[in-house]
């Protein structure tokens, strides 16, 4: 029996959580999340280095809200989720029991906050060398050049917003591109509603993104809209000292301003 | 052939650059015909959306102003507005989308001249750069051509 | 489709010099949902009022849009003349062609254009006007008047004699200020506390004020009309209604060799203490910091002599909270440190002393009964060096401005020297004389030619002491710049004084119902002070004139909707901490059990002012803001580029 | 009509692409791009991926497209004035390579957009379609089609059908009158096949999980089974990827798009997985959270379509489970519920 | 081939305007083109899809009865995106009207018997159809009792024939605002309607009872209804859902099985069992 399973038996017997959202084995070779609350689904539970799910947006779901207190297998990026929805005051703390899945396999518990905020400290939250890449490259390019890009990429866009769904970060009830007093946001899927959708988001994730990927890895149609929000994750940091999900009361990067930010293109 | 005249919209706070530009009126100083204004209370109530909005409604240029840091009539907004633009001005240079045709300034109620001055530079600028296909392309009236959005 | 009508003005000529009038109203005409349109030479006239009302009843319009001058002339105007023919004041915009287009545009097609442009703008966002209230506020009409100085006690008497309740905190054991340290006044001498001292008695009595003094203000709440005010009221370690006053405890108080801050450390005082003779309220208070039963636990001779039995050595503070309508704030200055100036030898030298110190020593009821003698030895200082400008506009000290009335009390310093000490001499290191005011230039004149005061224009670099005296370097300017050295007596330092303003937060910014008098606004001189308090005054009692407040409506607000969903707002609070006026709550949506299921934002629309800031955050357009809502502006935008 | 064999070359199907393109016809194939496959217009064999096991989203937009426009107007002082969009201005189309899960896709939407009041912009587009699906020489374990009634081989809805019979050799099935018309214009391409290929041995086995018969009646009768749509759905993260790709899911949505002087009214796909898909203004929603509208999913699929419409609103592709960002296997769920006894 | 385009609306002109309440007004409209309107014809019960050029499409009932040809009425409350553009609009403006679409209260079937109608809020549009249709061919009924109730006296709508009707000596008429909601010289009743409703004791007997208001009036006013010994058979009610297209193919109005743009809107109680709740 793993620890892992062994920790949330305890868990679950002791009365600490009343569900546990962890991974089991999916379809083809997939990975998926589950949800325990049963002695045979805990023996589902795995932990294995494709278990990357970032599984915070369920806590934000009302039905898994429902199931009581929960408890959620976290990564890097979870524990981040958990910080900036912490400090959009969407999750209070000690609400969610958080296990962290080290990278040897072995499991820290986090019970507040503030020892989540202590151990991000010390941890890598950048992100992958392929995407930095992919964003040098990108940046190396002329601007018409990026644009070409990324009109064939949102081309293939469906407006399916599985991005949005999976999206720990996107919450809102009625998301602006719902809003329909104006309809700022075109519905339509053309090439217009999905260029203004995907702007729209990725300001609504400037400054917020936790960098966990879920949004491209949902796509159904492989576009890679994260470059969008990974991107600002370096100026955001570099000009205004701010990086997303690190700490629980953290002040919102956009929501507030130091009288001498720098910029250059003002006159 | 007709000289391109760039449709240019000015976003501006009430109390510096409005104000600045009646300044601009009553010293009767000349600026070109291009710009128009739509007048909001504080840059800090500027969203982001508004520029795409202008953009894909046929714009060619964006002006947005306000009160220099510090002067905001609401002490705040206009720091808040300047960190959007900072980081929407990332995105949108990231995007593909041409920053050059966004002029941002701070133009105080005493800043009469400046204010022409950031409008016939934008009004040059814009003219030099040309109107803006790439976006005009996929612009809300291109549903009403033939190809429009029917039969894929 | 809305009734609109578009009202073209050609502002004399002044518009239609450039813009065809004519056909600005023709083509606008022809707009959707235009249902009369017409030009006018001067819509802003009577006529031009009188035709606009008219139009208004005859065609029952629902949106009116004046295309005329800028709304930041006119707006108003145009306004009441709509809720005078019964249309919502609000239904009405206006249109800039005259600023904005006839006015720096030649006389040509496109400037027609743009003027036809900025009409079809505005009939676009007025079909999306809705019709506002205005926003009505009740006003508690007791005013708070923070600081008990000159500026205090004239804006608390002149609100109090108009007949409203005021409150007055005051940070010391008695109000005065600064002012009773004063010995005699600029530009006619008269003493000082001759003067203050009635007025002192007059607040103490008035029955619309309630005088704290020893309390200061802990925190303030709520808007314009309506603040909660916490006062924090210090122990004075007596209950005054017993104390009588009569001021033997202070006599018996074994403490006796407290430097006494009133007299700028230059005389004592014991630990129980009546801050100076002329004290309003005239209750002495124990300095607990300096007091042999609280330092030691043991002694009460106070308590032991005092008649009335009124000493109360347990006393805690007390919080009580008001809730007022205005705010005066009347906090004052405060002298720079003596750290300021260690190149001066200010808190170094005994005989290195600042303005106020001087003040004291020339009062009659000063520590030495109005006798210049310098502090170390007593002895009369026969060459004395007044410092002008210390530490004012020296941007190396951060202050760039000029405390402004330096210039006159130190020549005020100069000639009480010269009228006492006859064979003295006076010496003014200056930098500019700036003494504008009535008689003040001759006051001056006065100082330099009958007082024989020897007046250098230059900065004094450094003071340091030689054999019993100081040595003054600086440099003349007006000669060159050669250098000076004076071997002086005593030095009086004119030091800068700082506003002291208390960060409180609401105050910190430009708050509606705050209102600053005094020398805590920018440095001022007592009629300055008095004449800002006056002011103050009358806009205090100009907000509590009516019962309600009329504000604009056109503030933020957040949707509200049926349950289960309350609201679009997902209380992410972020719109919280954009505000700048503090004007987003929280509000919590609670079951019938009373459990909280949602929490939402709210505006307080007392304090919204109407930036938008929070609406532009907001991601879920949960809030909008009434003028300028996300409708209004997305029309406009589509107007503006669709002709 | 009865059943044609041919026999085509798979060297002469760059010949037959180009006869189609010169006669003027669109020719919509898959197309791989990245990761991902789309069905677009080709011009020639080359962008074609034929080797694919499935293109990510069905083919239905051939016909029902993700937008589309059914209005045009004027916003006049004078009064509004109609532009009624013409869908016999439609052209004639070629689905080529498609599967034969989307091509009996079609009769999902030809019972919803065909019933009275019938829609004319699908019927219109669908009935411009000739449609020649390649059977499945492989299938993936996503794949469920001969649950459902199909099968890798399954010609319904095709007009032609093509399937690979060696390396060299494709075997045409010509199954309807207007594949025998396209035929005709490409009949020097085809040479007569024997009779008696058996097509079977060249088709992928897909091995039937349930029977379909007992999933629709346990479906119907388990709409008041909160517990299990709660637990099938727990996962689920409202999104729409499972209904936009899914060859028979045919929802939508009216939009109108104006600028200040014309508008244009647009149909859109639409989810019923999206909360917003059912809300009214007041704020009720009829269904609330997502086990409710997972329900809706499979029951619309399962219990009232074939009650309905006589046809059961799944072709067993597997698309939507593939795209799933949370890997919510349909035919997992199916099997679970075909399982379970009826209470 | 005349190519017929279902979604295409006629175009209608908004002929007068009735401010029934806060926020609440009627239509009526007039066929732009004549043809279309003469041979137009619905039946009471039914409902359209009414645009707005530019904002979209919204579901009204048709307010006017069906024996009055020529025009239809339309009230609503301003709610959302074309709603409140609709309320913006004024005589003379021009919108445009799919429809009629869905079931209709079936009165044929209801000749001889006594009517019951109870109708909370902004329900009593739909009912008003068939109130005057059954009003019109009064000979055919026996006793008609309507029952209507809304928050407070300014929310209810249709004054002008509130009036009408309590002059009528062949209807009964019972108004009433919810306790709170009455003003000084309210004659009417106060209180919830289905307290109301139980005070007025209904008989059952040969009677048919149509309730239309909001889902918590209803909730409370169909035991009442059996309390006084209503079968199902003799309820009619109306269901609200979501719809885009009116015609059974948008796919979200179903409750369950049923499409409450083709099987609906009317439903009888029995009907209405059946249904799981998904309204
Ligand atoms: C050396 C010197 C000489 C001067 N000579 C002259 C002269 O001859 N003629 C002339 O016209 N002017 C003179 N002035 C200027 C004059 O003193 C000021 O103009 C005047 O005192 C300003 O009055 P005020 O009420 O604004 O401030 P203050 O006198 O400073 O009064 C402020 C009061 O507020 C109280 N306070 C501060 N903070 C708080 C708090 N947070 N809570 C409660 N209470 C608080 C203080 O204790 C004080 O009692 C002189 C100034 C100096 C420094
Ligand atoms: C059969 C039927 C009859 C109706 N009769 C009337 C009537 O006579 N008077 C009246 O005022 N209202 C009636 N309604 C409700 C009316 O359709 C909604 O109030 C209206 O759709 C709100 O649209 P909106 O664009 O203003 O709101 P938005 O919130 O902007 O609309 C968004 C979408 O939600 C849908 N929607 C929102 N609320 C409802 C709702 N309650 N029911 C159905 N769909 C909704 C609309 O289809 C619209 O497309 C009826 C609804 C139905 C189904
Ligand atoms: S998940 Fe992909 S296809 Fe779907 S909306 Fe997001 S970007 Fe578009
Ligand atoms: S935007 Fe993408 S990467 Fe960023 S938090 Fe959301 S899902 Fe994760
Ligand atoms: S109003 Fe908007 S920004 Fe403010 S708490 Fe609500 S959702 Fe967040
Ligand atoms: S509009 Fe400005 S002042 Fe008003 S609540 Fe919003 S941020 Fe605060
Ligand atoms: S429901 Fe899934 S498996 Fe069935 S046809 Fe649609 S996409 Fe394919
Ligand atoms: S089943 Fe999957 S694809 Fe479908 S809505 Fe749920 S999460 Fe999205």
């Amino acid at each position: 029996m793993s620890d892992l399973i062994k920790k949330v038996t305890a868990l679950l017997n002791d009365k600490t959580i009343n569900a546990f959202i962890g991974y089991e084995k999916g379809s083809a070779n997939r990975i998926r999340a589950i949800f325990v609350r049963t002695e045979d689904q805990v023996q589902k539970l795995i932990l294995n280095a494709s278990c990357t799910q970032n599984l915070t947006g369920y806590l934000m779901k009302h039905e898994v809200k429902k199931l009581g207190k929960l408890g959620i297998l976290a990564n890097v990026a979870a524990l981040r989720s958990i910080m900036q929805l912490a400090s959009e005051f969407q999750i209070k703390d000690g609400e969610v029991y958080v296990l962290f899945a080290n990278a040897d396999g072995s499991l820290t518990e986090f019970t507040d906050f503030k020892s989540i905020e202590t151990f991000l400290q010390t941890t890598d939250t950048g992100i992958k060398s392929e995407e930095q890449e992919m964003i040098a490259k990108l940046e190396a390019m002329t601007v018409n050049e990026r644009w070409l890009f990324w009109n064939k990429e949102f081309e293939k866009c469906i407006k399916c917003y599985a991005c949005r769904a999976a999206c720990p970060m996107c919450y809102c009830h009625r998301c602006t591109t719902d809003v329909n007093q104006p309809q700022w946001i075109p519905v339509a899927s053309h090439e217009l509603g999905n260029l203004d959708y995907h702007l729209m988001r990725a300001m609504h994730l400037a400054g917020r993104c936790v960098n966990c990927g879920e949004c491209a890895t949902a796509c159904p149609m492989d576009i890679p809209l994260n470059l969008l929000t990974y991107q600002l994750i370096s100026p955001i940091k570099a000009t205004f000292d701010a990086t997303a999900g690190m700490k629980a009361d953290a002040m919102y990067a956009l929501s507030t301003y130091k009288p001498d930010d720098k910029e250059n293109f003002i006159i | 052939m007709q000289e391109f005249e760039p449709k240019i919209v000015a976003f501006v706070c009430n109390w510096c650059t409005y104000a600045g530009a009646d300044l601009t009126g009553t010293s009767r100083i000349k600026y070109s015909a291009n710009v128009k204004i739509i007048r909001f209370p504080c840059t800090g109530r500027i969203d982001f959306m508004i520029l795409m909005k202008a953009f894909e409604n046929g714009a060619d240029g964006i002006i947005v102003s306000g009160c220099h840091p510090n002067d905001c009539h609401y002490s705040t907004g206009n720091f808040h507005a300047r960190r959007r633009w900072i980081v929407f001005r990332n995105l949108l240079n990231f995007t593909g989308i041409d920053t050059e045709r966004i002029q941002f300034s701070w133009v105080s109620a005493a800043e009469g001249f400046k204010w022409a001055d950031v409008v016939n530079n934008t009004v040059k600028k814009i003219k030099e750069i040309g109107p803006y296909e790439n976006y005009n392309k996929i612009a809300v009236s291109t549903l009403f051509n033939e190809e429009g959005a029917t039969n894929e | 489709m809305s009734r609109i009508g578009v009202f073209v003005c050609h502002c004399g000529e002044n518009i239609s010099a450039t813009v065809n009038c004519e056909k600005v109203a023709k083509i606008t005409g022809e707009l959707k949902g235009v249902e009369f349109a017409t030009d006018y030479k001067y819509m802003c006239s009577d006529p031009g009022q009188t035709l606009l009302k008219e139009a208004i009843k005859e065609h029952k319009l629902d949106g009116v849009v004046v295309a005329a001058c800028s709304p930041r002339m006119h707006e108003p105007t145009f306004r009441k003349a709509c809720a005078e023919a019964g249309l919502n004041p609000f239904l009405c915009e206006m249109s800039n062609i005259r600023e904005h287009c006839s006015w720096v545009h030649p006389k040509d097609d496109l400037t027609t254009e743009k003027a036809q442009d900025l009409v079809r703008v505005m009939v676009e966002k007025v079909k999306k006007n809705k019709a506002l209230n205005s926003i009505k506020v009740p006003v508690t009409k007791t005013a708070l008047v923070v600081g008990g100085g000159i500026a205090g006690i004239q804006a608390a008497l002149d609100i109090a004699n108009c007949g409203h309740k005021v409150i007055m905190v005051e940070r010391q054991p008695s109000i005065g200020g600064h002012m009773s340290q004063l010995s005699e006044t600029f530009p006619t001498l008269d003493c000082s506390q001759c003067i203050l001292t009635p007025r002192m008695v007059e607040v103490a009595q008035h029955p619309n004020i309630t005088l704290h003094t020893y309390s200061e203000v802990e925190s303030v709440d709520g808007f314009i009309g309506n603040f909660k005010v916490k006062i924090r009221k210090k122990s004075k370690s007596l209950d005054e209604h017993l104390c009588t006053g009569c001021g033997l405890c202070t006599t018996k108080c074994p403490q006796k060799k407290i430097p006494n801050e009133f007299e700028r450390g230059l005389g004592f005082r014991p630990a129980i203490y009546v801050p100076f003779p002329q004290a309003v309220p005239n209750k002495p208070v124990i300095d607990r910091e300096h007091c042999t039963y609280y330092i030691k636990g043991k002694c009460k001779v106070c308590e032991i002599v005092c008649p009335t039995k009124a000493i109360r050595f347990d006393q805690e503070d007390e919080v009580i909270d008001v809730a007022v309508g205005a705010i005066v704030m009347a906090t004052g200055f405060d002298v720079l440190k003596t750290d300021y100036f260690p190149e001066y030898g200010y808190g170094k030298y005994a005989d290195v002393i600042d303005g106020l110190a001087f003040e004291r020593l020339a009062s009659a009821s000063g520590p030495t009964q109005g006798e210049i003698r310098r502090p170390s030895d007593g002895q009369i200082p026969k060459k004395i060096v007044f410092v002008a400008c210390a530490g004012s506009r020296d941007p190396a000290k951060g202050i760039e401005y000029c405390s402004k009335i330096c210039c006159m009390y130190t020549a005020k310093h100069a000639m009480l020297y010269k009228h006492k000490v006859h064979d003295g001499i006076p010496y003014v290191f200056y930098m500019d004389i700036r003494a504008g005011g009535k008689n003040y230039e001759e006051f001056v004149r006065r100082t330099i030619v009958e007082d024989e005061t020897q007046y250098i224009r230059g900065r004094v670099s450094t003071i340091y002491e030689k054999n019993g005296k100081l040595i003054v370097k600086g440099a003349d300017t007006l000669m060159g710049g050669i250098p000076i050295e004076i071997e002086a007596d005593m030095v009086v330092l004119a030091t800068f004084f700082a506003e002291a303003h208390p960060k409180l937060k609401p105050v910190e910014t430009n708050t509606a119902g705050i209102f600053l008098a005094g020398a805590c606004q920018a440095p001022k001189d007592i009629p300055e002070s008095v004449a800002a308090a006056s002011g103050a005054a009358v806009k205090v009692a100009a907000l509590f004139s009516n019962d309600e407040l009329t504000r604009d409506p056109l503030v933020a607000v957040v949707n509200r909707s049926a349950p289960p969903v309350y609201s679009q707002c997902v209380g992410c609070f972020l719109c919280q901490s954009v505000c700048p006026y503090q004007a987003i709550e929280r509000e919590e949506i609670k079951n019938r059990n009373g459990e909280v299921i949602k929490t939402l934002a709210r505006v307080n629309e007392g304090l919204c002012q109407g930036c938008g800031t929070c609406v532009a955050l907001c991601r879920t357009k949960a809030i909008d803001i009434h003028g300028y809502s996300n409708q209004q502006v997305y029309t406009e935008i589509m107007a503006l580029l669709n002709d | 009509m009865e059943k044609q064999l041919k026999i085509l070359k798979y060297s002469d199907l760059s010949k037959l692409i180009e006869k189609f393109r010169s006669q003027g016809y669109p020719v919509l194939a898959p197309v791989r791009k990245g990761k991902v496959v789309e069905i677009e217009q080709v011009q020639s064999l080359d962008e074609i991926a034929l080797d694919v096991l499935l293109s990510t989203q069905s083919a239905k937009k051939a016909a029902f497209p993700k937008v589309e426009k059914v209005l045009e107007y004027t916003l006049e002082k004078s009064g509004t004035k109609q532009f009624p969009v013409d869908p016999a201005d439609y052209k004639e189309t070629i689905l080529f390579g498609v599967r034969p899960c989307d091509a009996s896709g079609f009769k999902s939407l030809d019972a919803i957009f065909g019933e009275e009041p019938k829609d004319q912009f699908y019927l219109e587009k669908k009935g411009k379609s000739t449609i020649i699906s390649f059977s499945c020489p492989v299938a993936d374990e996503y794949c469920f089609c001969t649950s459902v009634g199909g099968g890798p081989g399954n010609t319904a809805g095709s007009d032609l059908q093509f399937t690979g019979i060696s390396k060299e050799e494709i075997l045409v099935e010509i199954l309807t009158e207007k594949g025998e018309k396209l035929a005709a214009t490409f009949a020097d391409l085809l040479t007569d096949a024997g009779k008696d290929i058996d097509k079977s041995k060249f088709l992928a086995d897909v091995k039937v999980v349930f029977d379909v018969d007992g999933v629709v009646e346990k479906t119907t009768a388990s709409f008041n089974n909160t517990a299990l749509w709660l637990e099938q759905s727990l996962r689920c993260i409202g999104c729409g990827a499972c209904a936009f790709v899914c060859p028979t899911c045919a929802c939508f949505d009216f939009q109108d798009e104006q600028n200040t002087k014309k508008g244009v009214r647009l149909r859109l796909w639409d989810s019923c997985g999206f909360s917003l898909f059912t809300l009214h203004t007041s704020g009720h929603n009829p269904r609330e959270v997502q086990s409710q509208r997972w329900r809706q999913r499979i029951m619309h699929k399962f219990a009232y379509m074939p009650e309905q419409l006589h046809v059961v609103g799944c072709e067993g592709c597997g698309r939507c489970s593939r795209a799933c960002p949370v890997d919510m296997n349909i035919k997992e769920h199916l099997t679970a519920i075909g399982e379970k006894v009826i209470v | 081939m005349d190519q017929q385009n279902i979604y295409q609306p006629y175009l209608m002109e908004i002929e007068k305007i009735t401010e029934e309440a806060p926020m609440v007004k009627t239509f009526r409209l007039k066929f732009k083109n004549e043809e279309e309107g003469n041979n137009f014809s619905f039946h009471t019960g039914q409902f359209g899809e009414y645009s707005v050029f530019g904002e979209g499409e919204v579901t009204f009932c048709v307010a006017s009865p069906h024996t009055r040809k020529g025009y239809i009425e339309c009230t609503f409350r301003e709610a959302g995106r074309v709603t409140s553009e609709l309320a913006s609009l004024n005589e003379g403006d021009t919108i445009g009207f799919r429809g009629p679409y869905g079931n209709i209260f079936p009165i044929d079937d209801w000749k001889g018997k006594s009517l019951l109608f109870i109708a909370g809020g902004i329900a009593l549009p739909p009912m008003r159809s068939v109130i005057w249709s059954c009003l019109d061919k009064r000979d055919q009924f026996k006793d008609i009792t309507i029952l209507y109730g809304a928050k407070s006296v300014a929310d209810l709508v249709y004054k002008d024939e509130l009036a009408e009707w309590k002059e009528r000596p062949d209807v009964k008429l019972v108004t009433t605002v919810d306790p709170g909601g009455e003003t000084p010289d309210w004659k009417g009743e106060v209180g919830f309607v289905p307290t109301i409703l139980d005070r007025m004791t209904p008989i059952s007997e040969n009677t048919i009872a149509i309730v239309c208001g909001p889902p918590v009036m209803i909730k409370f006013t169909f035991p009442i209804l059996e309390k006084y010994g209503f079968a199902d058979g003799q309820v009619y009610t109306t269901l609200e859902n979501r719809m885009k297209c009116g015609l059974g193919k948008c796919g979200r109005c179903n409750v369950g099985k049923v499409f409450v743009c083709k099987d609906g809107p009317v439903f009888t109680r029995t009907q209405l069992k059946e249904l799981p709740d998904e309204y």
